[in-house]
């Protein structure tokens, strides 16, 4: 049933220099699940995300979204059928305020933005939705503080609520919680329990509470390639994982 | 490229409000100039390179491309607006639009060539782009090579004004200018001009939102070359012939020198600078030899200590976006 | 290349001696004034971690004893010297590594360039395969760009390049960020092992579970002020204050 | 063909000067971030000096070819240490404006002074005369240029790519502040390197001065050809700006023979078509 | 009648041309104003300068406004065709005076001739004419030419090669080099491959230089060619240095070192100058132009503001003055005079810092300049 997965990726290589940082990689994301990307550093996951945003070319293999090949996609046609990534490294618009950084992802739907002979108060118009947003993430008190006056953890907050803002219907997030406090961690992690209602969430993180609590489903990436898949405590008690990634420490 | 509009702050309506203000004033004071005996010819002059500053502006300011042969844009809708007027005796308000049509078909190859390139390696792609346009113009027998368009007809716009009557000019150039200036005021504070800073700000951020920055970009730059244009075809007009010097990229040279004076990313900036530049260099005449000591140490002067420029400054003290 | 010399003990203070004080700093960037008078003491062979929110102001103590912050008032001591007024590439020659929380990879140079890149300081610290035993990551990519490397691989690069230096002092920002479990028990274990031979840590961490398996004592930075701290062996008494400061 | 064989010689020559502009602009760049605007008026300062060297100390050609570039290379030191280390961590644009502001100065300086239309220098008297090739008439002087500037291209290469030096200096261009808190003194590190760049760019002046006039001017009709060159080659990549000079000799020296008008154009139309294909150059790092 | 004047000397004062104009051109007129003695006669005479920067924007800018704003009757000087013919235009919008020295287009008094315009010292087709003329006569019949590829380089090469082949010469070859080119080794072998006995340099300024620089090295004027340099000044020769330029033909108009006069005020002249250099020929053209006008001006009893009356009166009085001897002004606004072909001295017949040219040759105005019967000037037809 091609409306089960709204991911799936057919041996996806990515080659650097003879260097494999993906290899073969099949993977399935099923619509409206929480899937976890998990694995070492330099496991290829960033890679992966970069190959199914197009950010990278695949050395090989086929990438299908909602049953459509995208492996030859430009990124940003990718963002707008639904895909859309955020950063590892945090990435907002530093000098706009953290309204103007969610308004321009709204904009971008509205379709208005060539218009350069008219006023910009035309947007004014999602002001009400962006603000919206931004209390989702707790920002509403920094609507009007420009993005490159805040604290890290903010910052990555911000970042989703622009992605949030696109209304995609698949979610990728690098390490959305890397660099925040705990406080912010429960927030975000509440958050994105709460719109994977409506999204299918892939997401890479190394906070393995966050990963339990949320994920439906992990994959564990080792080496370009697939460890192993399954729940949480189904991978606690896989050896080459612990081995892998979670260390001989893990309880 | 962000360190160089650092300081830009965001627009609020109270701004919006400030901006009017200003323009309003701006606008104004230069209409009564023919009032005031100052010399209309160089405020006419300071009229066109400020449109041309300010479409520069337009690019670099907002758009975070620093383009080193606007001068091209500049000189070629001068040279076709000199060769309109002069060799097909068109009138002038035919032929402004030969010049402007000219700048924008040479911002489209031009913008095509060069708009996937980034940094340093824009604003030489762009140079040399310029540079290749010199040569072709020094060779070329319609310019008249170094002698240039010489003594072109001012004419009769829609057959009513006579712009060799220097107030009519005068008034005729300024109505373009504000015209120019008010267009872009409005591309920047457009939905456009909100991607473009987008763009400027992180550009891998803005196409993972799923926008085709390179297309953004290349409007902009169209825009801008194309009002660069409209700025070399009022020149015309104002300066009586089209030369070598217009498309020299020591031209292109100047336009960031104003830019920069004024206050990069500023709307009001490269009218400043514009102005300051201009006036420096009449005043400078008479100083002879000294001239390129004088600028250079101006130059020099501005980068060290007022480098947000004097509009920047202004606007950086107020905290106030002008 | 000084890197052989494994046996010599980075030069050690009286231990248990007091090596760096830290009082009454403050620090603004440009007008915002950020710290208000930061005060604590590090001693000789402790690990030591400053906690707080984000933005409470942890990265900015560690930028300003490295000197690094343009405009800091106060009074910072290493060794009884004050170093308020000294400029970092001295700090750094004095004894004290920084490990940024950004990472500070370069990109203009490959994995082994920046590893080699800090200057050894003096003798005593660690050869390099004692290093990539630590990253086994690192020894295969050592030619690939510095900032291709993913990001726990920059953040393990981080850490590795200032081992080497022979710095007794290490401050570390946040070292753990991005990286997988595996990892984070290694740098654990690493800093233990420093610790032992004879090396102090000022840590910054978010990852409060990490760092209650090694700091000997705690500081928490609020709004730019230490308002508490306290030793490894009081941690259970103020696991309640802690979820107040924390939210833990 | 002989004909062609002279061109290719002459064009090796002409290539030696971009060389070692392009390099010490290379210099600059790729460990400074700075677009040295000001590298032509460096150039003709070496030249100049080396003219007073000879006309008041009677201070010989040798001598020149190694205190022109000190002095002017403590020049650019003293002009780093006075401006243009305020600009670290801004924009490019504004060390280009800068350095483009001294050159004005210096040139204009030299200009009220010396007026433009130059002054003499001769050819040393070891290097006097030509050796005839069959093919053509080898002056001994652009032999000896030749091989010269090849010798110093490749001990800078030496320097910058083969020693720690290299990387520090490439480090600190990315994040001054870092590499400062390892233990290294940035600024001395980086005007001693801008000194470098400008003791390159004395030391072509010198090398020229017997050839061309030593004018004011001399420099300024020649830096945007080196950009060029900077930029085909990729900027900050010093092998890279080596061989486009060189190269770019040739090849300008082959348009000279086949298409004469085109000579000063054909670095233009190559550095497009090298941009369009190779976004940042032959040998150039991203942006 | 109002007996006050105002000078505008427009000139390139920092540029490639300042050391042939430039503040030299200032101090010409003003020694001009001196020389004439108006001022014990009661008249007013101020000098103003300005700096065109070889853009003709800037030029034609400074010209308007110093007819505008500053009340300038009239202009002189003005090296650099190009913008010297912009300036020509704003001169006859604004009906005042133009004498100009430094500009070599012959245009100025052909097609773009103007009731306004005197144009002193020289053009391009004398220097072609008498260059070509006289070298072809000494047995120079086969030439090869150095062409600057542009409007000037072409003319000066398209009148050398009419010359000469009316003379009985033939061309054996040229190359066009681009503007500015700094090496020019590449078109020197083709010239020394090509055999001419005649290397024409149809260039300028820097150009010209450093061909001949460039030429010596290569043992060009060694192995039997010799070098005729089509414009080129006393500065340049300075420049260049004897050791080089000896042997060198150019044609000037006039040379500080012919007679007691020209010695006289040379000597007056260096005095004054920072550079202690004897006065150019565009210089002395300065000074000569001026001195006419003004006795136009006294002739006229006073200053009638009125540029084309002013300009017929220059013309219907014949010139005559110490640099430049007897002449006339044609009714296109050619000035006439003699031209003289010099040969550069080598350094041992030199003797003195200055002392540079020996005469080979003497054309008189008439035959020097272009006849009238060729001109294109459309004030000839009335
Ligand atoms: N552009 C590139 N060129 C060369 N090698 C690369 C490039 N990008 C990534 N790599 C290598 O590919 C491997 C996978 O990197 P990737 O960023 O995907 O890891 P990751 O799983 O996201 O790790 P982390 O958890 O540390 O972020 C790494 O070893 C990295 O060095
Ligand atoms: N470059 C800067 N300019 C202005 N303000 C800054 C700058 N860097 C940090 N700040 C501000 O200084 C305060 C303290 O920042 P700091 O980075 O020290 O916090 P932190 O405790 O390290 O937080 P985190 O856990 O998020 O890293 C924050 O409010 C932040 O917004
Ligand atoms: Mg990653
Ligand atoms: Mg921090």
């Amino acid at each position: 049933m091609a409306d089960e997965f709204i991911l799936e990726t057919e041996g996806l290589t990515k080659e650097f220099a003879g260097f494999f940082a993906v290899r073969d990689v099949a993977l399935k994301v099923r619509r409206g699940s929480i899937h976890a990307l998990i694995g070492p550093n330099g496991a290829g996951k960033t890679t992966c995300f970069n190959l199914l945003t197009k950010f990278l070319k695949p050395s090989a293999g086929k990438i299908l979204y909602k049953g459509q090949d995208i492996t030859a996609m430009a990124p940003a046609d990718v963002a707008r059928l639904g895909l859309v990534r955020s950063f590892q490294i945090s990435a907002v618009f530093p000098h706009l305020t953290a309204l103007e950084n969610v308004r321009v992802a709204l904009q971008r739907q509205h379709g208005s933005s060539f218009d350069f002979w008219r006023s910009k108060s035309v947007l004014n118009q999602f002001n009400d939705r962006a603000r919206e947003l931004l209390n989702d993430v707790g920002l509403s008190e920094f609507a009007n503080t420009p993005a490159v006056e805040m604290a890290y953890g903010r910052k990555r907050a911000l970042e989703i609520a622009t992605t949030l803002a696109l209304d995609p219907e698949m979610m990728l997030l690098d390490e959305p919680m890397a660099g925040m406090g705990h406080e912010d961690i429960d927030k975000i992690a509440a958050l994105i329990k709460r719109i994977s209602a409506k999204y299918t969430i892939l997401m890479v993180e190394h906070n393995l509470s966050v990963v339990a609590n949320l994920s439906d489903i992990i994959t564990v990436l080792t080496r370009g390639q697939v460890l192993a898949q399954g729940h949480y405590s189904e991978l606690t008690k896989d050896e080459r994982v612990k081995e892998a990634y979670l260390g001989a420490g893990h309880a | 490229m962000t360190a160089l509009t650092d300081d830009t702050l965001p627009v609020t309506p109270r701004a919006m409000r400030d901006e009017m203000v200003v323009f309003v004033v701006m606008a104004l004071l230069l209409a009564s100039v023919p009032f005031t005996g100052v010399y209309p010819f160089f405020v006419m002059q300071a009229l066109c390179f400020a449109l041309l500053a300010c479409a520069f502006n337009l690019l670099i300011g907002y758009g975070g491309l620093l383009s080193f042969g606007h001068a091209m844009f500049l000189g070629t809708a001068g040279y076709c607006s000199a060769h309109a007027l002069k060799v097909w005796a068109l009138p002038p308000e035919l032929g402004i639009p030969v010049g402007i049509a000219a700048a924008f078909v040479l911002s489209l190859i031009t913008g095509y060539i060069s708009i996937r390139r980034q940094g340093i390696y824009f604003s030489m792609i762009t140079l040399a782009l310029s540079q290749l346009l010199y040569f072709i113009y020094l060779q070329a027998p319609f310019t008249h090579g170094e002698d240039g368009i010489q003594g072109i007809p001012q004419g009769r716009m829609f057959g009513v004004f006579d712009l060799s009557k220097p107030t009519v000019l005068y008034y005729v150039v300024l109505v373009g200018f504000l015209a120019g200036f008010l267009l872009i005021y409005r591309i920047i504070n457009s939905p456009f001009g909100e991607v473009l800073k987008a763009i400027r700000e992180n550009e891998p951020r803005a196409i993972s939102l799923g926008y085709r920055t390179d297309q953004y970009k290349f409007l902009a730059f169209v825009l801008s070359g194309t009002l660069a244009g409209f700025a070399g075809a009022l020149k015309v007009f104002v300066a009586q012939n089209a030369s070598l010097t217009d498309v020299h990229w020591s031209m292109s040279g100047e336009v960031v020198l104003m830019t920069l004076v004024g206050g990069l990313g500023t709307i009001f900036g490269p009218v400043v600078g514009a102005f300051a530049i201009i006036a420096m260099q009449q005043y400078l005449a008479s100083f002879g030899q000294w001239v390129t000591v004088i600028q250079g140490s101006i130059f020099v002067i501005c980068v060290l200590t007022f480098r947000r420029g004097v509009i920047g400054e202004i606007a950086h003290y107020f905290r106030r976006s002008l | 290349m000084p890197e052989t010399a494994t046996a010599d003990a980075p030069a050690k203070t009286a231990a248990g001696g007091n090596i760096l004080q830290v009082r009454n700093l403050e620090a603004w960037y440009g007008e915002s004034h950020i710290l208000h008078g930061i005060n604590f003491d590090v001693n000789a062979g402790e690990v030591v971690t400053l906690l707080g929110r984000n933005g409470a102001g942890k990265t900015t103590t560690l930028k300003s004893i490295m000197g690094i912050i343009g405009k800091r008032t106060g009074a910072v001591k290493f060794n009884n010297q004050d170093i308020i007024r000294t400029t970092s590439d001295k700090i750094a020659r004095m004894g004290i590594a920084f490990c940024p929380e950004e990472r500070g990879i370069f990109s203009s140079l490959d994995v082994r360039e920046n590893l080699l890149l800090p200057p050894v300081v003096r003798p005593g610290g660690l050869p390099l395969e004692q290093i990539f035993d630590l990253f086994p990551n690192l020894k295969e990519r050592l030619n690939s760009q510095g900032t291709k490397l993913s990001g726990g691989e920059q953040q393990m690069l981080a850490i590795a390049r200032i081992l080497r230096t022979g710095a007794s002092f290490l401050m570390l920002d946040e070292p753990t960020e991005g990286l997988a479990p595996v990892i984070i028990q290694q740098i654990g274990h690493t800093i233990a092992r420093l610790k032992k031979e004879g090396f102090t840590i000022l840590l910054v961490e978010q990852n409060f579970r990490f760092a209650s398996t090694v700091a000997d004592r705690y500081y928490v930075v609020e709004h730019g002020k230490i308002i508490d701290g306290f030793s490894n062996a009081e941690l259970a008494a103020n696991m309640d204050k802690l979820h107040t400061y924390l939210g833990v | 063909m002989q004909a062609l064989y002279a061109q290719l010689l002459v064009g090796l020559i002409n290539g030696s000067f971009y060389a070692l502009l392009s390099l010490g602009l290379a210099v600059i760049f790729g460990m400074l971030n700075i677009i040295n605007f000001a590298h032509g008026a460096l150039y003709m300062m070496g030249a100049f000096v080396a003219y007073f060297l000879l006309s008041l100390g009677g201070i010989n050609y040798w001598w020149a070819l190694l205190l022109a570039p000190v002095i002017v290379g403590i020049f650019g030191m003293i002009l780093e240490r006075t401006m243009l280390q305020w600009l670290t961590g801004l924009d490019h644009l504004y060390g280009l404006l800068l350095t483009f502001g001294i050159a004005l100065i210096v040139q204009g300086v030299f200009q009220n002074y010396f007026g433009s239309s130059g002054l003499p220098y001769a050819i040393p008297d070891q290097l006097k005369g030509g050796l005839n090739l069959g093919f053509m008439f080898l002056p001994v002087y652009r032999a000896w240029v030749v091989i010269f500037s090849l010798v110093v291209c490749i001990a800078t290469w030496f320097l910058i790519e083969k020693t720690r030096l290299g990387a520090y200096l490439r480090a600190a261009t990315e994040n001054p502040t870092l590499v400062r808190a390892f233990g290294i003194n940035v600024p001395r590190m980086i005007t001693l390197t801008y000194g470098l760049g400008v003791g390159l760019a004395a030391l072509a002046g010198v090398l020229s001065a017997p050839i061309n006039q030593v004018r004011p001017l001399m420099g300024a009709d020649l830096i945007i050809v080196v950009f060029a060159v900077v930029v085909i080659g990729g900027m900050g990549s010093i092998m890279g700006s080596i061989i486009t000079g060189f190269a770019l000799g040739v090849i300008e020296g082959l348009t000279k023979y086949f298409y004469p008008e085109a000579s000063n154009t054909v670095v233009f139309v190559l550095m497009v078509l090298v941009l369009l294909v190779k976004p940042t150059g032959l040998t150039g790092r991203a942006a | 009648q109002d007996k006050t004047v105002k000078i505008g000397a427009l000139s390139d004062q920092s540029g490639l041309y300042a050391d042939l104009g430039g503040p030299g051109s200032t101090l010409a007129a003003q020694m001009a104003v001196e020389d004439s003695g108006l001022a014990a006669k009661g008249w007013k005479i101020d000098i103003i300068s300005g700096d065109h920067q070889n853009k003709p924007d800037i030029g034609t800018a400074i010209a308007r406004q110093w007819f505008d704003v500053d009340k300038v009757d009239v202009i002189v000087d003005v090296p650099n065709s190009g913008v010297a013919l912009a300036v020509n235009n704003v001169i006859k919008e604004k009906n005042g005076v133009y004498i100009n020295s430094g500009a070599a287009t012959s245009d100025l008094t052909n097609a773009q001739c103007s009731p306004n315009t005197v144009h002193w010292t020289y053009d391009t087709y004398m220097l072609a004419h008498t260059t070509g003329q006289a070298l072809v006569k000494a047995g120079g019949d086969s030439w090869f030419f150095l062409t600057a590829d542009y409007a000037f380089g072409a003319a000066l090469e398209r009148d050398t090669t009419a010359v000469v082949t009316a003379n009985g010469g033939k061309i054996v070859g040229g190359v066009k080099h681009p503007l500015n080119t700094p090496d020019f080794s590449s078109f020197l072998l083709q010239a020394q491959a090509s055999k001419a006995k005649i290397i024409g340099l149809a260039n300028a300024g820097g150009d010209t230089t450093n061909t001949i620089k460039q030429a010596a090295e290569f043992g060009i004027v060694k192995g039997g060619q010799k070098l005729a340099a089509l414009l080129l000044f006393l500065t340049d020769v300075k420049a260049i240095g004897l050791e080089t330029a000896q042997g060198l033909n150019f044609t000037e108009t006039f040379y500080w070192d012919m007679n007691d006069q020209t010695r006289a005020f040379s000597k007056r002249f260096a005095a004054k100058m920072k550079s202690s250099a004897p006065p150019t020929m565009v210089q002395a053209g300065v000074y000569a132009g001026v001195r006419h006008y003004l006795k136009a001006l006294e002739a006229l009893g006073g200053n009638p503001h009125d540029g084309v009356k002013v300009v017929e009166k220059m013309k219907s009085m014949p010139t005559e003055d110490d640099l430049f001897g007897k002449g006339e002004i044609q009714p296109n606004g050619r000035t006439i005079h003699s031209a003289y072909l010099f040969e550069v001295k080598t350094p041992s017949e030199s003797k003195g810092p200055w002392d540079f040219y020996k005469l080979v040759g003497t054309v008189p105005g008439d035959q020097a300049f272009t006849p009238l019967s060729e001109s294109k000037c459309a004030l000839l037809k009335k």
